[in-house]
């Protein structure tokens, strides 16, 4: 294994980190802001991708679709905000991940009704296909490239918008005191799906963005899901920062495992009982990761609530 | 410091009795609305499979069997949830683990090979105690171990944690190819009992019923015990608890055990009754599907989850037969519960539950 | 110093830049009630953490009844006999007014993993249980929800469900707080009755009672004690006058 | 139209016109109609419905049942429709596992087990059974076929790749059974894995010549997608399962080029086979998938057996089925010993369609008669 593909494989991991990290982020704002769990943060994803893929293939626009994927997501999500999430702030975690499930049967089921049980189709734009060749000479697609653009470009902007913006000082408001803002005369029902509709709609461009380089289908949003949930336990739930990090890592670790273990495993075990294994510790790694830091951190690495 | 006299006289002194026993608001009644309720709910099950069986409907026995069997994974669920306020999203991993139990004992069995040789010598069995017994400790163990982690987070981490475990589980699962990976695993014979004939649908069905009731009668005796009252206590307030002198972490630890090995016995009985286990059951949906028929029944309340399970197998089948999108319609109604509903079917029928 | 029972020795806690607790030293003695007092945020909170078992020290000890009790958890030093009620009712409010007092009893006697029996015929868990509400005058409250006592009864409850402990030493947190005159005369009047069995560290805004109740008077200030005496001499110490006094100014 | 749209609902359902042998048959179908995979069940099922609805049965009756791609609820369905409707013959899963949870007790219990689309071996082998017929093909058919095209065409160092999980592991075994070569290394992917990026650079660095890859579903279409723009160009092999005309068009351009082994293509040129394509466009306004394909050679076998016997005389059903006398859509069909097909498996290549979108088009065949290798295990 040579140092090039060991890069090439970091950058991999690094790209699925920024995927994750959209994913999260939006997560660990509607836990650190409103206290809420939510399972059916993967549907956001899905519907972006969904309406990304809908719209691309009537307008031949990538982008308008891209734009309509995320405006649908943040639709969506206020929708859902509006009608159902706002009556579980004050329930227990319980009924959060009870109500929220329902409503990812309710999103996975509909959607399949609207668009029928095929994948759609979804591909990057032409001038997005490709690939930059790497100091050291690995080719690496340009489509990757600008997914690990955009989640740094959006990193960026989640930070200046909570640390440079009025909304940002409610956020942070609300994270530390949510009696507070309200005495501040800020508009909480407001806020909370202001806020809410933000985390669906990051979830709904990481579908859109993905959903081009993968597949478009029912239940998309339920592995990243599970994945994104890693990320900001691991990170400490409500913490932005730890988000970012939890990403990166869960990233990180899971390409480099995938691909590493097998080969560590062939040095003392048939090939092909050591690729088996080796996958199998690979799938099972990052909850590994994350059973081992919450034994050691209960409440994650970067904790906001303590 | 013992010599504890009362300091004033001017209350009359109550009679001894009254310090003794509680009144009785505190004590089930067999009789009120709840009690009949609940009569009602466990006769229903126990004489239906009864009279289908004498009319030639085997597949309402076994639909009946599949009811009891899932009422009581959620049986053990409840424990955690409802009565020891452990949100544990990671029960299917018991359920699973119990039912995998049951299934490579019985291929052991088959195959007439021994499940391990080292460092002891371990041959399967297709003696259904053998495998209940294992199913129990064996469950209970990895329960104590993933507890043993799990509990010391708590709140959402909680929650996430156990998913974890779970999905850990799962996913080994699926990938070791000795017990058929994600294709699962058939049990041929179904494991036998001495004297009864476990392939009659009815005897197992009675078999299974008798395993609801107990795990239920248990449940309730242990709420009422010490252990119930410091669990109880661990729920609503462990500060509370701790102040008091006992330690909240051990008394959830064991609840979490004894919840996990209520959860493994009843895999271990589904495996048996359908003849096969998968990683399916091992999948977060299942986790999350226990979830809900806990919540549907109404949490925390010893019916609850025997009135959940009957509506959520009852919904399937109903509304599976009528069109594709069911589950679409399996959330609203789920939805419906969990945000108007709040003390689910038992509450419903039988009343809110009284404080404790 | 024989009948030295609860003991901190130079006791000191720091988060970050604070310094919370400064080399603070008490002793609770036998039949005596110790008072605690200091302005807002003088440090009260964070020593009763020390105390009590939700924080460590950084430095420092603490002792109870000789036995030290730096690093134990708060389950193990209540069941050394420390009894404590919290300023913030911390009752499991569902539930009766007897099975809040009767955990208590539950920790004295050995184990709680006992599966079997039910509580509510146990007569060795209800009869002491019954005996403590008696002692705060609240027996005839037993078997009604916490939900529906008033916040006096509330108080009454918490030091009951101390006392069920068999404590050898209270420490009470601000038990007259939001009790009107007449609840806190009643409480006083309770408190001054268990002096002599079991004595108290009491911490309290409410002067009246301190220098009712209190045999001697800690101040703290700032995370130090800057004054010990009896209520005679802690009225006339300039520091704590200028303690509070500055305080109210400002 | 109007009656498919009936059957689309899900309905239970029945077709009609009399026949001799066939009254009273009731024919169970549990398949997967939702969640991930449906599109599958729902050709499956389709094909299926349109053989009966050509064939004019009246006395035939099918019931239909979603399974979700759940092999407990797949297993307590096949009990309901035994033991509640009592149902003759049960047809209609997809996936392996859940033909694994449900045949072996279903043939057991005496009834009658067509697949339309699963072929795990132990079906065909140790645990093959009387009562179970496979009109789809064995799981390794088309894995093995491939490699047998592959080494004709003088490939001589694939990378093979494919989930980890027992349809996996078999389908790269299946593979290099019949290649008889060398492979330079084969890679093991997660169920479900969605990204892959590191398995595509592992191929960029090795120097393989070719890419053999099992990856059904979802998985195959965001590979592809992730292949194409990798700009690693070495040829691209498969099995029919991750280029269907659904998925390719999914895939979109990236599938161009891909070559893809199907014991059925729709441009196949045989009689029946124009006759089937055109009316199911007709009936469902697409082009049938191979599933689509099976479930009509599976109903069409059905019929052609109940015009000699009826269920009940189960010795002369199982004849009649054994003999396969029925037009299939792929041209020659026929059982091995172990009640599994003995076929041609085709090559086809994904090409640019008139409209633009990705369709496969016929190469011609990849291997002749090929047969499972497990019937010799199998004893009836």
């Amino acid at each position: 294994m040579s140092v090039t593909l060991l890069i090439e494989q970091l950058l991999n991991g690094v790209q699925l980190g920024t995927m994750l990290f959209l994913m999260a982020s939006g997560l660990t704002l509607i836990f650190g802001v409103m206290g809420l769990i939510n399972l059916a943060h993967g549907s956001f994803y899905m519907v972006g991708a969904y309406a990304t893929a809908a719209v691309t293939a009537s307008t031949g626009s990538f982008l308008i679709g891209l734009g309509a994927g995320i405006t649908a997501a943040a639709l969506v999500g206020a929708l859902v905000e509006l009608l159902v999430i706002r009556r579980l702030y004050h329930r227990p975690h319980l009924d959060q991940v009870l109500a929220t499930f329902a409503l990812i049967l309710i999103f996975s089921e509909g959607t399949r009704w609207i668009f029928g049980s095929s994948p759609l189709w979804l591909s990057p734009p032409s001038w997005l296909t490709g690939f930059v060749t790497l100091p050291g000479g690995t080719r690496y697609p340009l489509y990757r490239l600008m997914l690990i653009g955009v989640g740094v470009s959006i990193s960026i902007a989640l930070y200046l918008l909570i640390s440079r913006t009025r909304l940002g000082m409610r956020i942070r408001a609300g994270e530390s005191d949510r009696e507070m803002i309200g005495a501040l005369g800020v508009n909480i029902a407001r806020l909370y799906t202001v806020v809410f509709a933000l985390g669906a709609a990051l979830a709904g461009l990481a579908g859109a963005l993905v959903g081009a380089l993968q597949s478009v289908q029912v239940g998309m949003g339920e592995p990243v899901l599970i994945l994104a949930f890693v990320v900001i336990v691991i990170g400490g739930i409500g913490s932005i920062k730890g988000a970012l990090f939890g990403a990166l890592l869960v990233g990180v670790v899971d390409t480099l495992g995938r691909v590493y273990l097998p080969i560590f495993f062939r040095a003392f075990m048939p090939p092909s009982e050591a690729t088996g294994t080796g996958a199998a510790l690979a799938a099972m790694l990052i909850y590994i990761l994350m059973a081992v830091i919450l034994a050691f951190k209960p409440k994650g690495l970067f904790s906001a609530h303590d | 410091m013992t010599n504890y006299t009362p300091v004033s006289k001017k209350t009359p002194m109550p009679s001894q009795g009254t310090a003794e026993v509680a009144p009785a608001t505190q004590v089930d009644s067999h009789f009120g609305r709840k009690g009949i309720v609940q009569m009602i709910l466990l006769g229903l099950l126990l004489l239906l499979p009864i009279a289908a069986y004498f009319l030639g409907h085997l597949y309402y026995v076994n639909l009946a069997s599949r009811i009891t069997i899932i009422a009581m994974a959620a049986v053990g669920l409840n424990l955690a949830i409802g009565y020891g306020g452990m949100v544990s999203f990671g029960h299917a991993a018991y359920f699973g683990l119990g039912g995998y139990i049951a299934g490579i004992s019985a291929y052991h069995a088959f195959d007439m090979t021994p499940f391990m040789t080292w460092p002891f010598n371990v041959p399967g069995s297709d003696s259904l105690l053998v495998v209940w017994l294992a199913a129990i400790v064996l469950c209970g163990l990895l329960a104590l171990a993933i507890g043993a982690i799990s509990l010391r987070t708590t709140g959402v981490y909680f929650i996430m944690i156990t998913l974890a475990f779970a999905q850990m589980i799962y996913y080994f699962a699926n990938s070791w190819p000795t017990y058929g990976g994600e294709d699962g695993l058939p049990i041929y014979l179904r494991n036998s009992l001495p004297i009864v004939d476990t392939t009659n649908a009815l005897t197992y069905f009675l078999i299974c019923f008798t395993g609801l009731v107990l795990a239920m009668a248990i449940t309730s005796r242990l709420m009422k015990s010490r252990f119930g009252a410091a669990l109880t206590m661990a729920r609503l307030n462990d500060v509370r608890l701790a102040t008091a002198g006992i330690s909240p972490y051990p008394i959830r630890l064991v609840a979490f055990v004894i919840s996990a090995a209520i959860t493994g016995l009843a895999g271990a009985l589904y495996a048996d009754l359908n003849g096969f286990i998968s990683p399916t059951m091992l999948s977060w949906h299942f986790s999350g599907e226990l979830m809900v028929i806990v919540i549907l029944g109404g949490v925390g309340r010893l019916y609850g989850p025997l009135a959940g399970a009957i509506l959520f197998v009852m919904m399937e089948m109903l509304l599976g037969g009528i069109t594709e999108y069911w589950q679409l319609f399996l959330g609203l109604v789920l939805l419906g519960v969990v945000l108007f509903a709040k003390h689910g079917v038992m509450g419903w029928l039988a009343g809110r539950e009284r404080n404790e | 110093m024989s009948d030295v029972i609860l003991s901190l020795q130079h006791l000191h806690k720091r988060f970050g830049a604070l310094q919370a607790t400064h080399d603070v030293s008490l002793e609770l003695h036998q039949g005596e009630i110790h008072a605690l007092i200091g302005p807002n945020g003088a440090g009260k909170s964070t020593l009763i953490g020390q105390i009590a078992g939700n924080l460590r020290p950084d430095e420092g000890s603490v002792f109870l009844a000789g036995t030290e009790i730096t690093q134990m958890s708060i389950a193990q030093r209540a069941r050394l006999g420390l009894g404590r009620s919290f300023q913030v009712s911390s009752l499991a409010e569902p539930l009766s007014v007897m099975r809040n007092v009767m955990m208590g009893v539950q920790a004295l006697q050995s184990h709680s993993f006992r599966f079997w029996k039910p509580i509510a015929r146990d007569k060795a868990l209800l009869e002491p249980a019954y005996e403590a509400l008696e002692r705060m005058q609240l027996s005839h409250r037993a078997w009604t929800p916490v939900s529906e006592l008033s916040h006096g009864e509330r108080r009454q409850v918490e030091v009951a469900c101390a006392l069920a402990l068999k404590p050898r030493a209270l420490l009470l947190d601000e038990p007259m707080a939001g009790l009107g005159p007449e609840g806190s005369a009643k409480l006083t009047e309770l408190l001054e009755a268990l002096k002599h069995e079991v004595p108290i560290l009491l911490i309290e805004h409410d002067m009246e009672a301190v220098f009712r109740l209190a045999d001697r008077i800690s101040v703290l200030v700032s995370g130090s004690v800057i004054a010990h005496g009896d209520s005679h001499a802690i009225k006339q110490d300039p520091r704590v006058r200028e303690a509070y006094l500055g305080n109210d100014d400002a | 139209m109007k009656n498919m749209t009936r059957l689309g609902l899900g309905l239970l359902l029945s077709s009609s016109v009399a026949m001799a042998q066939a009254e009273n048959v009731k024919i169970g179908m549990i398949t997967t109609l939702s969640g991930g995979g449906s599109h599958l069940g729902v050709d499956v099922r389709d094909g299926f419905m349109l053989a009966m609805e050509q064939s004019g049965q009246d006395e035939v009756e099918v019931l239909i049942q979603d399974d979700a791609n759940r092999p407990d609820l797949a297993r307590s369905l096949a009990n309901e429709f035994m033991q509640r409707d009592d149902v003759d013959i049960l047809t209609g899963i997809i996936w392996s596992n859940l033909a694994m949870a449900v045949v072996p007790s279903v043939t057991r219990q005496g009834t009658f087990y067509l697949s339309p689309n699963a072929g795990p071996s132990d079906l065909a082998g140790r645990m093959c059974h009387e009562n179970y017929f496979n009109v789809a093909y064995q799981n390794d058919n088309l894995h093995g076929a491939m490699g047998a095209y592959m080494r004709e065409e003088g490939y001589e160092r694939p990378i093979i790749m494919a989930p980890n999980y027992p349809a996996g592991t078999d389908a790269l075994a299946g593979f290099k059974h019949l290649y008889e070569g060398d492979v330079v290394d084969e890679l093991y992917t997660q169920m479900g894995q969605t990204d892959y990026a590191a398995e595509i650079a592992q191929i960029r660095a090795s120097d393989a010549d070719s890419l053999f890859f099992f990856l059904p579903g979802g998985m195959g279409i965001s590979f592809m997608k992730q292949w194409e723009s990798s700009g690693v160009d070495i040829p691209i092999f498969g099995a029919a399962f991750s280029f269907d005309e659904i998925l390719i068009k999914a895939v979109g351009s990236a599938a161009i080029g891909a070559r893809n082994t199907s014991l059925w293509a729709y441009d196949l040129d045989n009689e029946t086979n124009h006759r089937f394509v055109d009316s199911f466009r007709e009936a469902y306004g697409r082009t049938p998938t191979l599933y689509a394909a099976q479930g009509f050679d599976t109903a069409n076998l059905i019929l052609s057996a109940l015009e000699v016997a009826h269920p009940d005389d189960q010795d002369a059903f199982r004849e009649a089925l054994r003999a396969a006398d029925f037009d299939s859509v792929r041209g020659e069909f026929r059982f091995g010993p172990n009640h599994h097909p003995i076929q041609d498996i085709y090559v086809r290549e994904v090409v640019e369609g008139d409209d633009g979108q990705p369709t496969n088009r016929l190469l011609g065949i990849a291997i002749e008669d090929i047969q499972d290798v497990y019937f010799e295990q199998c004893q009836m």
